[in-house]
C-alpha cells in the first residue's frame, strides 16, 4: 500500500477512536451510574425500558434518553444572549473531547519499519496539554452562566470558575511531584517508567500526589462532593437552569466525557496507564503465544463457568414475561462458545504467531487493560457520588486553599528530598 | 513552514483584537481576545515554541482570563453600566496616533531583508533547554518573579477582601 | 550558523519580518485600544495584548538567532502578565465597591 | 554540582543586601499572619529594623576593598550600593511617616510595611542588574507593589482612583520598556547590558537600536513623570495616601535614574544627537509646564505633584549635562546622585508634614486647611518652610548645592542656555513654593479645629531626621558629594 496513504488512515485513525471510546463510554457509564446508584440505594434501578421485551438490564434506557433529548423542543428563552447561549455546551464538549488525543492507549510498537504510538499527538509537554485543556473546560459552564441571564445560572458559572481555578493549583502542583520523578512531561514517559510492577506505580511511590491529584480532580469534573456549581438544593440547577433538549444533553455528555478523561489521566499517572500488571512489553512480545494459549485457555473456562451458573438460573415464571427467558439467552451461548474455544484449541495445540501479530496482541491486551482501568476508575467516581454528600461552598475553598494546596507544595518538598536521597 | 497557516493565525488574531478594542461588552471583549490567544499559540507552534504555546493557552486563557470572566461575572454589571458616549475627536486623534506608530514601525521591520528562518538546532524550545536555563543563567530573575508572585498574591488579598469591622 | 549564511529566498518564505509586523500591529491595537476604550476591563485586556504582542516579538526573535534566551523572556512576561491582571482586578473590585461604574470617564473626582 | 553550590553561594553573598530585605519582607508577612491579635507596631518595627539592617550591610559592603562578583546579572558595585542607600533611606523614612500616618487615621494595615520592602526590592533589581529582563522584572515588582499602595485607603474613592489612573498609565508604560527591550534583543541577540554596550546591530536589524532607545526610555519617562508624561502625576499623586505619594515622589525616580545612569553608561547607542535632543526638548517641557503648571494648583499635594515634575526635570538636566561633546561622561553621574539625595530628603520631610493634616478622618492638603498653621504650630509650620526653602534651593539648604552642582556641571560642559532656563525657573519656582509658608503664618484660620492636632513620635523623627540633614548637607555638602564622586563610575 502506499505508504502517504497509510500514514493518512492511522492519523485518522488515531483521531477517530479516541472519540469513538469516549462516545461509547458515556452511555455506558450512565446506565453504571444509575445501576450503581441503585445498588448502593438498595433499589432495583432503571428496567423498564425495552426493545420488543428485551431489556438488557436496563442498558436500553440510556438510548431511549438519548431519543428523548434530541427530539425534545429545543427552547431558547428570551432573556439569553443567543449567541453565547448557544455556543456555550459545544465549548464544553468539544474540550472535553480534545483532551484524550494525548493519553497513551498502548505501548509504542514497531511497526513499518517505523514505530506506531498509540496516542494521537505526542507532544512533548503532554501534562501541560491536559491541564491547559482541562481549564478551558470552565468556558463553557461560565458562559452559559452568564448567556442564561439568570441569577442561580449566574451563581453557578461563579462558583464554577472559583473552583476551577482553586484546584486547579493544587492539580498541577500534585502532578508536578509525578514529573519530577519521571523526568519528562510526556505521558508516554511517565508511564513508561512506572513499569509493570504495581509497587513502582505512582499511587503507590506517590500516594500523597495521588490522593491529591484525584480529590482535585473531582473538583474540576463538578462530580459530587464539589458539584456545587449545579447544586439543585441552592441553585435549582445552576448553569444549567435554562438549558433543555440537545444542548441540556450535550453539557451532560460533556460532564461524563470529563469524568472519562479525568479517569484516564489518573490512571495514566497513578495507576501504569496502559501497563499490565506484573507483564511487561518485552516479555509479553517475545511470550506472546503462551500467553495468548493460556489467556484462552482461562477465557474458555470462565465462560462455561459462567453460563453454566447462568442458565440454572432459568425458571419458568419467575417474572411472566419475555424476562425470564433472559438467562437462557446468554447463558447457552456462553456456553457452546466456550465449549467450542476449548475444543479448538486442545485440537489445534499451542502455535507460533508470527513478530507482527505479537506485537499487535500486545497492543489490543494493553487497551483493554487501560480500559478496564479507566472503567475502574469512573467507577470510583460514581461510587463517591453516591456515599459522600455534597459540602459547603465555603468549606470548599477552605479545602482547596488551605488544605489541598500546602498538602500539595509539602509533597513536592518530600519528593525533592526523597530524590536527593536515593 | 507552510505559509497559509502563518496568514491564517495572523488574520484571526488581528481580526479578533480588532473586534474587542470596537466591544462595549466586556464578556464579547473577553472572548474575542481568548480567540486570539489561542491563534498567537498556534502562530508559537509555527515558530518551534511548543512548550511556550502550550503555557500560552495555560497561563493566558485557562488563568488570567478565567479571572477576568470571574471579576466580570462578580461585578453583574447591568446594560446601563455598558454604556457608550462617542467622543469622535479624541478617538480619530488616537487612531491616526497608532497608524503613524504602526506605519513607522513596519516601515522599520520591512527593511529587513526577508530571510527565512534557519535551521532549529537540536532540542530548541524544548522543556528541558528552557528549564535548564532558567535554573543556571537566569536563576535570579526566576527568584524575583516568585517575590513578584508574592506581591500579586498580597496585593490582590489587601485590594479585594473586603472589610470586616465596621 | 549565522542567519545571514543563508541565501535569501524571497518567494512565499514566512520570514522574521512578518512575525515583527505582525507584533507591530497587534502592539499598536493594544495601545489604540487602551486609549479609545471607556471600560476598565477591556483596558486591562489591551494591556494583556500589549504584553502578548511582546511575547510574539520575542519568540520570533528566539527563533530567529536560534536561542532559547527569548523563550525565557516569554515565561517570565507571561508571569509578570498574570500579577498584571490580578493586581488591576484588585484594583477595579475595590473602585466597583465605591462607585457603581467601570466606565473610566466616571473617574474625575480630581481636577486640577 | 559544586559549581552550582559556588553559584549560589555567590549570589547569597554578594547579593546580601538584597537578600536581608526578602528576609525582613517575609518575616513581617508572617508576623503579620501569625501575631495573634491584628497590631502593627511590631511589624513596623522588623520593617525598620531590616531596613536599618540593610543600610549597614550596603556600608559594610562599601568598605569591603573588592566586592564579590555576586553573579554576572546582579552587579554589586559602588554605584548600587549608592543607590541602595538611598532607596533603603526612602523606605526607612516612609515607614516611619506611615506609622504616624496610622494612628491617624487609623487604616493603613501591616501589609504596608512588607510592599514598600518589597517595592524597594524591586527598585533594587531595576538598577542594579546587568541584564534587561531582569530590570525589567524588578520595575514591575516596584511598579505593582506602588498600584496596591496607591490604592491601599479603600474606602476612600480617590485612592481607588489613582490606583486605577496609575495602573492603566503604569501598565501601558512598561510595555512600551518592554518593547524596547525586545528592539534590543531584535538588534543585537542579547539583553546584558555590557554585552550591548560592545556588540555591533546584526546586519539588516540595524534600524532598531534608535527605536529601542526611544521606547525604553519613554517607558523610563512615565515613570519619571516628565512633561509630555506627566498627565497622571497630579491626580496620583493627590489621591494616594500622603506616605505613598512621598514614597512614589522620590523611591521611584531615583531607582528610575539609577537604571538610566547605567544604561547610559553601558549603551553607547546612546551617545546619539537624535537622544541628546530629546533630552533637551523633554527637560525644557518639563521646566516651563512643570513649574507654570504648580503655580495655579490649590492643593499642597498636587502642587508638590508638579513641583516633583520639575524635580524630575532638573535630574534629567543633571543628566543631560553629563554630555561633553556628545558622550555621557560616566563621572558626571555624581551630580544626579546628589541631587537625588537632597531631592529625597527634602521631599520626604515635606511629606512627613503632610501626613500629619487630617480633618474629619480624611486628609486635608487644601490650601485653606493651612491657614492659621503658623500660630498653631509654629515649629512644624517653620519646618515646612524650611523644606520648601530648600526645594527653591535658598542657599544654605541642601537644595542650593545640588543645584549649584546641577547648574555648574551644565556650564562646564557648555549647556548655557539650558542652565540660565534652570535658574529662571527655580526663581519662578519661589512663587508656589513659598504661598503655603505664606497660608501658614499670614492667613488667619476661620476658626474650629486646625489641621495639626497630634504629632506621633514617628513622624516627629522623620521630620526632625529630614531637616537637620537638609541644613547639615546644605552647609557641608563637599563630604556627601564626594561620596557620590567615589560611586560614580
Amino acid at each position: 500500500m502506499d505508504t502517504q496513504l497509510l500514514h493518512f488512515i492511522i492519523v485518522t485513525l488515531k483521531l477517530v477512536i479516541p472519540f469513538a471510546i469516549i462516545l461509547t463510554f458515556i452511555p455506558l457509564l450512565v446506565w453504571l451510574e444509575r445501576k450503581g446508584s441503585a445498588f448502593i440505594q438498595d433499589r432495583p434501578g432503571p428496567n423498564r425500558a425495552a426493545i420488543m421485551g428485551i431489556r438488557l438490564c436496563g442498558l436500553i434506557h440510556p438510548f431511549a434518553d438519548a431519543m428523548k433529548l434530541m427530539f425534545k423542543e429545543d427552547i431558547i428563552p428570551s432573556q439569553v444572549h443567543k449567541f453565547f447561549y448557544v455556543l456555550a455546551p459545544f465549548i464544553a464538549l468539544s474540550v472535553a473531547s480534545v483532551t484524550f488525543l494525548v493519553i497513551p492507549f498502548a505501548a509504542p510498537m514497531p511497526f513499518g519499519g517505523g514505530v506506531l504510538s498509540f496516542q494521537a499527538a505526542n507532544i512533548n509537554a503532554g501534562v501541560l496539554y491536559i491541564l491547559a485543556m482541562t481549564s478551558m473546560g470552565v468556558f463553557g459552564i461560565m458562559l452559559a452562566g452568564w448567556a442564561s441571564n439568570n441569577k442561580f445560572a449566574r451563581l453557578g458559572g461563579l462558583r464554577s470558575s472559583a473552583q476551577m481555578i482553586s484546584y486547579e493549583l493544587s492539580m498541577g502542583l500534585a502532578v508536578i511531584s509525578v514529573i519530577m520523578w519521571a523526568g519528562s512531561l510526556a505521558l508516554n514517559d511517565i508511564v513508561s517508567l512506572q513499569g509493570a510492577n504495581i509497587l513502582r506505580w505512582n499511587f503507590i511511590y506517590d500516594p500523597l500526589a495521588c490522593l491529591i491529584f484525584i480529590t482535585a480532580a473531582f473538583a474540576e469534573t463538578n462530580r459530587t462532593p464539589f458539584d456545587l456549581p449545579e447544586g439543585e438544593s441552592e441553585l435549582v440547577a445552576g448553569y444549567h437552569t435554562e438549558y433543555s433538549s440537545m444542548k441540556f444533553s450535550m453539557f451532560f455528555m460533556a460532564e461524563y466525557a470529563n469524568m472519562v478523561i479525568a479517569s484516564a489521566l489518573i490512571v495514566t499517572l497513578f495507576f501504569g496507564g496502559w501497563q499490565i500488571p506484573f507483564l511487561d512489553t518485552n516479555t509479553f512480545r517475545t511470550n506472546a503465544d503462551y500467553y495468548l494459549y493460556y489467556f484462552l485457555v482461562a477465557a474458555a473456562v470462565c465462560c462455561v463457568i459462567l453460563g453454566t451458573f447462568l442458565s440454572i438460573k432459568f425458571k419458568k415464571g419467575r417474572f411472566g414475561d419475555k424476562r425470564d427467558y433472559e438467562p437462557l439467552v446468554f447463558g447457552v451461548p456462553a456456553v457452546v462458545a466456550g465449549l467450542a474455544i476449548f475444543c479448538l484449541l486442545v485440537v489445534l495445540g499451542r502455535f507460533p504467531l508470527p513478530l507482527e501479530a505479537a506485537n499487535w496482541i500486545v497492543a489490543v491486551c494493553q487497551i483493554f487493560t487501560f480500559l478496564f482501568k479507566v472503567l475502574l476508575m469512573c467507577w470510583v467516581f460514581i461510587w463517591v457520588r453516591w456515599t459522600v454528600p455534597r459540602i459547603r461552598y465555603d468549606q470548599l475553598m477552605d479545602l482547596g486553599w488551605k488544605f489541598m494546596l500546602p498538602l500539595a507544595m509539602l509533597n513536592i518538598v518530600i519528593t525533592a528530598v526523597r530524590m536527593l536521597w536515593q | 513552514m507552510n505559509p497559509y497557516f502563518f496568514y491564517a493565525f495572523a488574520t484571526i488574531t488581528v481580526l479578533m483584537v480588532v473586534l474587542m478594542i470596537l466591544q462595549k461588552n466586556p464578556i464579547t471583549g473577553a472572548m474575542c481576545l481568548i480567540v486570539s490567544f489561542f491563534s498567537l499559540a498556534g502562530l508559537y507552534v509555527l515558530l518551534e515554541a511548543h512548550f511556550i504555546a502550550v503555557l500560552q493557552i495555560l497561563v493566558y486563557a485557562g488563568a488570567i482570563m478565567v479571572l477576568f470572566i470571574f471579576v466580570i461575572m462578580f461585578l453583574n454589571l447591568k446594560k446601563e453600566d455598558l454604556k457608550t458616549g462617542r467622543r469622535p475627536f479624541y478617538q480619530f486623534a488616537a487612531l491616526i496616533a497608532s497608524g503613524a506608530l504602526v506605519t513607522f514601525l513596519v516601515v522599520q521591520y520591512t527593511k529587513i531583508p526577508p530571510v527565512s528562518f534557519p535551521e532549529s538546532v537540536a532540542g530548541f524550545g524544548t522543556v528541558e533547554a528552557i528549564g535548564s536555563l532558567m535554573f543556571s543563567k537566569y536563576v535570579i530573575a526566576f527568584e524575583v518573579i516568585g517575590l513578584l508572585l508574592l506581591v500579586g498574591i498580597i496585593g490582590a488579598v489587601l485590594l479585594g477582601k473586603k472589610e470586616n469591622h465596621d | 550558523m549565522h542567519p545571514r549564511s543563508v541565501d535569501f529566498e524571497i518567494h512565499m518564505h514566512v520570514s522574521i519580518h512578518h512575525y515583527l509586523v505582525l507584533a507591530a500591529v497587534l502592539f499598536c491595537l493594544g495601545l489604540l485600544g487602551v486609549i479609545i476604550q471607556r471600560n476598565i476591563l477591556i483596558m486591562l485586556m489591551c494591556i494583556e495584548v500589549l504584553m502578548n504582542s511582546i511575547n510574539l516579538t520575542f519568540i520570533a526573535l528566539a527563533r530567529y538567532y536560534n536561542q532559547v534566551d527569548g523563550h525565557l523572556v516569554a515565561i517570565f512576561v507571561m508571569a509578570i502578565a498574570a500579577v498584571e491582571a490580578a493586581i488591576g482586578l484588585g484594583i477595579v473590585i475595590s473602585l466597583f465597591r465605591n462607585r457603581q461604574s467601570i466606565d473610566i470617564n466616571d473617574f474625575n473626582s480630581m481636577r486640577g | 554540582m559544586e559549581t552550582n553550590i559556588q553559584n549560589l553561594l555567590n549570589i547569597l553573598v554578594g547579593g546580601i543586601t538584597i537578600w536581608i530585605l526578602c528576609a525582613g519582607a517575609l518575616l513581617c508577612l508572617l508576623i503579620d499572619a501569625l501575631w495573634p491579635r491584628k497590631m502593627s507596631v511590631p511589624v513596623y518595627t522588623i520593617g525598620i529594623l531590616t531596613l536599618i539592617v540593610t543600610l549597614c550591610s550596603a556600608w559594610y559592603q562599601w568598605l569591603q576593598p573588592d566586592l564579590p562578583a555576586a553573579q554576572d546579572l546582579l552587579v554589586i558595585d559602588l554605584h548600587t550600593l549608592f543607590f541602595i542607600t538611598l532607596v533603603v533611606l526612602v523606605g526607612i523614612l516612609t515607614i516611619l511617616n506611615a506609622l504616624g500616618y496610622m494612628q491617624l487615621h487609623n487604616d493603613l494595615t501591616a501589609e504596608f510595611c512588607s510592599l514598600i520592602i518589597f517595592s524597594i526590592i524591586g527598585m533594587v533589581f531595576f538598577f542594579s542588574s546587568d541584564h534587561l529582563l531582569i530590570n525589567f522584572i524588578g520595575l514591575e515588582t516596584m511598579s505593582l507593589s506602588i498600584y496596591v499602595l496607591v490604592g491601599s485607603h479603600k474606602k476612600n474613592f480617590k485612592s481607588n482612583e489613582a490606583a486605577i489612573k496609575y495602573f492603566i498609565i503604569g501598565g501601558v508604560a512598561s510595555a512600551i520598556f518592554l518593547y524596547g527591550v525586545a528592539m534590543f534583543y531584535g538588534a543585537y541577540g542579547t539583553l546584558k547590558i555590557s554585552e550591548l554596550a560592545m556588540a555591533l546591530p546584526t546586519q539588516g536589524l540595524d534600524y532598531l537600536p534608535k527605536t529601542a532607545v526611544a521606547f525604553i526610555l519613554t517607558g523610563i519617562f512615565f515613570k519619571l513623570a516628565v512633561v509630555p508624561f506627566h498627565f497622571w502625576a497630579p491626580d496620583v499623586y493627590e489621591g494616594a495616601p500622603s506616605p505613598v505619594t512621598g514614597f512614589m515622589a522620590t523611591g521611584v525616580k531615583i531607582a528610575s535614574f539609577g537604571f538610566a545612569i547605567r544604561i547610559f553608561i553601558g549603551i553607547n547607542v546612546l551617545d546619539m544627537p537624535q537622544i541628546q535632543n530629546l533630552l533637551v526638548v523633554v527637560v525644557v517641557a518639563t521646566f516651563i509646564v512643570g513649574n507654570l503648571l504648580a503655580i495655579v494648583q490649590d492643593d499642597v499635594k498636587r502642587m508638590l505633584a508638579y513641583s516633583s515634575v520639575s524635580h524630575a526635570g532638573f535630574v534629567l538636566f543633571g543628566m543631560l549635562a553629563g554630555f561633553r561633546e556628545g558622550r555621557y561622561e560616566p563621572f558626571s553621574s555624581h551630580t544626579v546622585m546628589f541631587y537625588l539625595l537632597g531631592y529625597l530628603l527634602m521631599t520626604l520631610g515635606a511629606f512627613a508634614i503632610l501626613s500629619l493634616m487630617i480633618r474629619k478622618r480624611s486628609e486635608a492638603t487644601h490650601y485653606t486647611d493651612l491657614e492659621g498653621l503658623g500660630h498653631s504650630k509654629p515649629l512644624l509650620a517653620g519646618l515646612f518652610t524650611l523644606f520648601m526653602f530648600s526645594m527653591v534651593g535658598m542657599p544654605g539648604t541642601v537644595g542650593f548645592a545640588a543645584k549649584y552642582s546641577v547648574i555648574s556641571l551644565a556650564v562646564q560642559n557648555g549647556h548655557i542656555g539650558l542652565a540660565i532656563l534652570a535658574v529662571v525657573m527655580s526663581i519662578v519656582s519661589a512663587f508656589y513654593y513659598l504661598r503655603p509658608s505664606v497660608t501658614m503664618f499670614f492667613k488667619k484660620g476661620a476658626g474650629g479645629c486646625p489641621v495639626i492636632q497630634e504629632i506621633p513620635f514617628t513622624s516627629s523623627a522623620s521630620i526632625t531626621f529630614c531637616a537637620f540633614t537638609v541644613i547639615y548637607l546644605g552647609l557641608n555638602p563637599d563630604a556627601f558629594i564626594k561620596l557620590a564622586k567615589i560611586a560614580a563610575f
